[in-house]
């Protein structure tokens, strides 16, 4: 069967994109496997302002999972745009940039100025803390997001995805008002806010407090959030969440997602990208699907 | 850097927790100071664990590991012809190549096995290579260092073996071109600023919780003079200087 | 050290609870170990009128987890009142009654019912769907539960535990409204709602589409939520989701727990109620801790 | 029942994907019908897997099972020594004490094992036991049927060996005092369907996913004519009667 798929006018190989933040600018991967191979590849999240990240632990193993929490490091949108873009542009796959921010003024500036470059879409990580209410992230409440993917979109000329978070109090809710705030498509989801405590030192883990959740064992929270999001909007969906085989991603596709991200399954196989590309195609045959059409959102 | 399933060769307990793994080669990469992300487990556990290079031989590759917690327990199940997945070499090691004269290695706890490596590849490179181990209590690995290594020295906390007390009372770094350090954090700040004070340059072997283990997902960066580095890609192996604020 | 602790004057001999719904009402367990070693046990989940449960497969594993669909199959509050409670009462151990339901009179009725049956304390599961809106669970808007709590507790005259959904929109609200209403004390978290598709039949592995999951995978998560209530309210907390060892229990106390419930923990093991006891003891001597009120929200 | 650490004795494949494993019996109950929840892993997977007893003796339990998934891939990997945790006997098994006469066992697949422990009982019972055993294609466990049966008669799909066709085309459950089934539920539906226009009693073997095992979680639980009931405590074996609406 013929893997590929179509969003938002953007033709992917195959339906297997690489998740931001876990897979660098996919330079380190490329020396393991040909990243060619995959559908697409998120970058690390980027902001208007380089960033450090946090400082201490930043990652940590759970049961089947596990907590990050790197605090968005990354060299800005403007060294992006200047050499990172051209570096990731000499693998053949589709380029997103994934974009995180904590005023609208960032994330207005940094779309504008990613649309100049040579990437094909535009992943707008609502996600982050709001630095100007409080810290209250932008994912959390229906009309806050509403109001920076409007902000986003009025600049942006790429394809606009808005990754959403599990954290949102009404995932639903949020899909529709980022979808009549002007996306494109939509990708969920992002980690799940969790805690991690040392016994012995009697504190947090994270310097942070809570760092974010990942893995296989959130699969099947994300899935249906997938699901019930698919239900309601309109635009094309990138599931996101725990997806390690080419199983996974079947289950994905038929709660409705047109493509999917593979995160965390990157560090606990480093070819992991590769290996569910070659079983999805073999696993398609098994199962006698002959066209995304036919299973897509079949549940 | 490859990704390979290797045959395990033989497992070996040391001491009750200390345990050296043996495991095919297949042509792979191995410099003293870098380390290897091992797996020996399907789905049991998220994520690879980084263990450095002990000893790299034409045909295998030598690990040493402390039982700490789930996945060194795993290891430690291991059994010859059982398969385990490797990923490396990885990481920048000690800058051999620019080496002369003589060295330093100072050791502390599990900080010693990639000293053995080094010390073959210093000597193996004309440098003159004294030893300095310190253990708690039970010595390991020791009679490892002899072929390759001028003068070695061994302590203990509480004497039980070799010198009573830190083996940084026996190092004078003065003695040395450039000293070479992997170990606890105490001990590596305390042999970079006897360093500082002497003008020796010296190099350090940072741990950091890893999720990639190759660069790409910054779990493992610190803040360094020269900015944030990934310990796993621009480290393990640091300069000293650029490490320790209070050296700085 | 003591491992008792005193939630609302009810005095429990350790901080262990067996979890409804996993524990059945203590028999079976029983015939394993000696289940008057818990700290407590709460019922099989009671709804007014006896019900047969879901159809189809009621129990599927997940990555380090599980997904269930009982249904709340249970003989109902007045066989309990007549037959159960007296049963249970042969265990020497704190006896929890839980009860859940779908319209408020439901709630009403069997609180006002069991407010006169020899139980300890009544713990009101407000995850279930509520036939009378639409279906859309009490316990996920604050204001719905605040209506629901503030009804049994006019009613209720045994200490009134308000067990947490973690789909709740805003975990910290909920919490808040629920105290507001009258709760003694909360517990969370119960399951997340989650979906698994078997891919073969194209189909959802439930019939109801969405089941609940539970275990270690969800610990991190209601760890947080556990961390951010009891931040927030007055009322004692019972720390629930993922608890397997007596390591998981210190560090749900940290966070702000008096006690805790065992769950699917008792599947993996059927002996992790006594084993969890055990260690307890154990593992507080050897990290030197010498009441509960010295760790407890310590973070 | 108990729970308990037993040894492996052996684990041994009879074709590509069924095996037999023999553990120590501690003095565990086990009666046929019944089963035991496996477990040979500590964290990796959440449940236990339900096994049915295959051959209770003197010293040990027999288990036959075949690889389908996860789980009876790592039971698949045990070998002599490795210790397994059992739970059982559990769940309520074929009425032996209640027969007379002559009884028909009828399997299918992996349902044929538990068959053998009910063979051995009702023999010991004085029952005349006939056997009656479908397979897809490969043969397994049809010698160990020998001392404990009457007659035994078998068949495969594509006429591989014995009878070529359904094992329910064998039987005659006129010949009977009772039946007792296990196996897929198309055939367990056809044998009790058979038996109820022939007024003979039927006991068929319930498969559903558990949780606890014990009856307390009702994850098990089924619809039947007599209300719900739980697969794991009530059964797995139940009178055909309640079971199958279609001949109620
Ligand atoms: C570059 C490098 C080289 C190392 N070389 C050796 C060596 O040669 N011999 C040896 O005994 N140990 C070495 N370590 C430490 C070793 O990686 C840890 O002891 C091991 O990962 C512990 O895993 P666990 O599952 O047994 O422990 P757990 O505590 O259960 O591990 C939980 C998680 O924390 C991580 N973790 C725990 N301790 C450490 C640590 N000290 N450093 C990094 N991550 C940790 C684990 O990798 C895992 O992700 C090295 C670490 C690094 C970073
Ligand atoms: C009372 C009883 C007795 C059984 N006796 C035998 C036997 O003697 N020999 C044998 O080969 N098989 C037997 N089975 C079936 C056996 O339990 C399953 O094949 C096994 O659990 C599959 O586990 P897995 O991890 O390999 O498969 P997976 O599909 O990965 O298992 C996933 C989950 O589904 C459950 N599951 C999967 N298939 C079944 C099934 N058919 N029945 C119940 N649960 C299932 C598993 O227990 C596990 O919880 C019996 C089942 C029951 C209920
Ligand atoms: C180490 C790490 C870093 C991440 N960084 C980002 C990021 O910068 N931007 C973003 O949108 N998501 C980020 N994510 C979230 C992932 O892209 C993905 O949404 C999440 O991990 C769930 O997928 P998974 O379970 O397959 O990992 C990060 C995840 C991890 C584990
Ligand atoms: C099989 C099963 C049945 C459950 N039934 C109930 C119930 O009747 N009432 C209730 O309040 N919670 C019920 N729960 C939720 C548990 O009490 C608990 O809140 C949840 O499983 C999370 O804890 P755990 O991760 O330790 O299992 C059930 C959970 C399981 C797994
Ligand atoms: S562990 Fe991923 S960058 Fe170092
Ligand atoms: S599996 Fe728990 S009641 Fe049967």
């Amino acid at each position: 069967m013929n893997l590929s798929t179509t969003i938002n006018g953007v033709l992917f190989k195959n339906p297997v994109v690489a998740a931001s933040g876990t897979f660098g600018f996919g330079e380190e991967y490329n020396e393991l496997y040909d990243v060619s191979c995959l559908g697409g590849i998120s970058s690390k999240g980027l902001t208007w302002i380089p960033k450090d990240g946090n400082e201490g632990i930043r990652v940590y193993e759970t049961a089947s999972g596990m907590m990050n929490s790197v605090g968005l490091q990354n060299p800005g949108v403007r060294a992006f745009v200047e050499e990172g873009a051209a570096k990731m542009r000499r693998f053949n796959t589709v380029l997103i940039a994934n974009m995180g921010g904590s005023c609208i003024d960032d994330y207005v500036a940094g779309a504008e100025l990613l649309s100049s470059a040579d990437i094909d879409m535009l992943e707008l990580n609502i996600s982050c803390p709001n630095v100007k209410s409080g810290g209250m992230a932008f994912g959390l409440k229906a009309d806050v997001a509403h109001e920076v993917v409007a902000a986003v979109r009025a600049v942006c000329t790429k394809p606009l995805i808005v990754k959403l978070s599990p954290n949102a109090e009404n995932i639903v809710e949020m899909a529709l008002a980022c979808e009549a705030a002007g996306a494109d498509s939509l990708s969920l989801v992002n980690t799940f806010q969790a805690l991690a405590i040392d016994i012995h030192q009697r504190r947090p883990v994270f310097r942070n407090t809570y760092a974010g959740l990942s893995g296989a064992a959130i699969k099947p929270i994300a899935l249906r959030m997938v699901h019930s999001v698919c239900k309601q909007v309109k635009v094309p969906v990138f599931g996101i969440g725990g997806i390690t085989t080419a199983e996974d991603v079947l289950e994905f596709i038929m709660a409705g997602a047109t493509a999917v991200q593979v995160g965390t399954a990157n560090f606990s196989d480093p070819l992991a990208g590769q290996r569910i590309v070659r079983d999805l195609e073999a696993l398609c045959d098994k199962e006698g699907i002959s066209s995304w059409d036919e299973i897509r959102g079949c549940i | 850097m490859t990704y390979f399933d290797s045959k395990v060769i033989s497992n070996t307990p040391l001491t009750d927790e200390i345990y050296v793994l043996v495991a095919e080669r297949h042509g792979a990469d191995a410099n003293a100071g870098q380390f290897f992300m091992l797996k020996a487990w399907d789905n049991e556990l998220t994520l690879m664990r980084p263990i450095s290079i002990f000893k790299a031989e034409e045909e295998t590759l030598h690990f040493m590991y402390r039982v700490v917690g789930r996945g060194t327990r795993k290891l430690a199940e291991l059994k010859a012809g059982d398969t385990i997945s490797l990923l490396g070499s990885l990481g920048t090691g000690y800058p051999i190549a620019q080496m002369k004269g003589r060295v330093a290695l100072v050791g502390g706890g599990l900080g010693i096995p990639p000293l053995c490596q080094t010390a073959k590849e210093l000597t193996a490179h004309g440098v003159q290579t004294d030893v300095y181990l310190g253990y708690r209590d039970v010595l390991f690995a020791v009679e490892e260092f002899e072929p390759h290594s001028a003068n070695i020295f061994v302590s203990t906390e509480k004497g039980d073996e070799g010198y009573r007390g830190f083996i940084t009372d026996l190092l004078k770094p003065e003695q040395y071109d450039a000293v070479f350090t992997c170990g606890p954090e105490v001990m590596m700040r305390k042999v970079a600023a006897m360093c500082a004070a002497q003008h020796v340059p010296c190099w350090c072997s940072m741990e950091h919780r890893m999720a990639c283990g190759i660069g790409a997902c910054l779990g493992c960066s610190i803040r360094t003079a020269d900015g944030m580095k990934r310990v796993c890609k621009d480290g393990p192996v640091f300069p000293a200087n650029i490490l320790f604020q209070e050296n700085q």
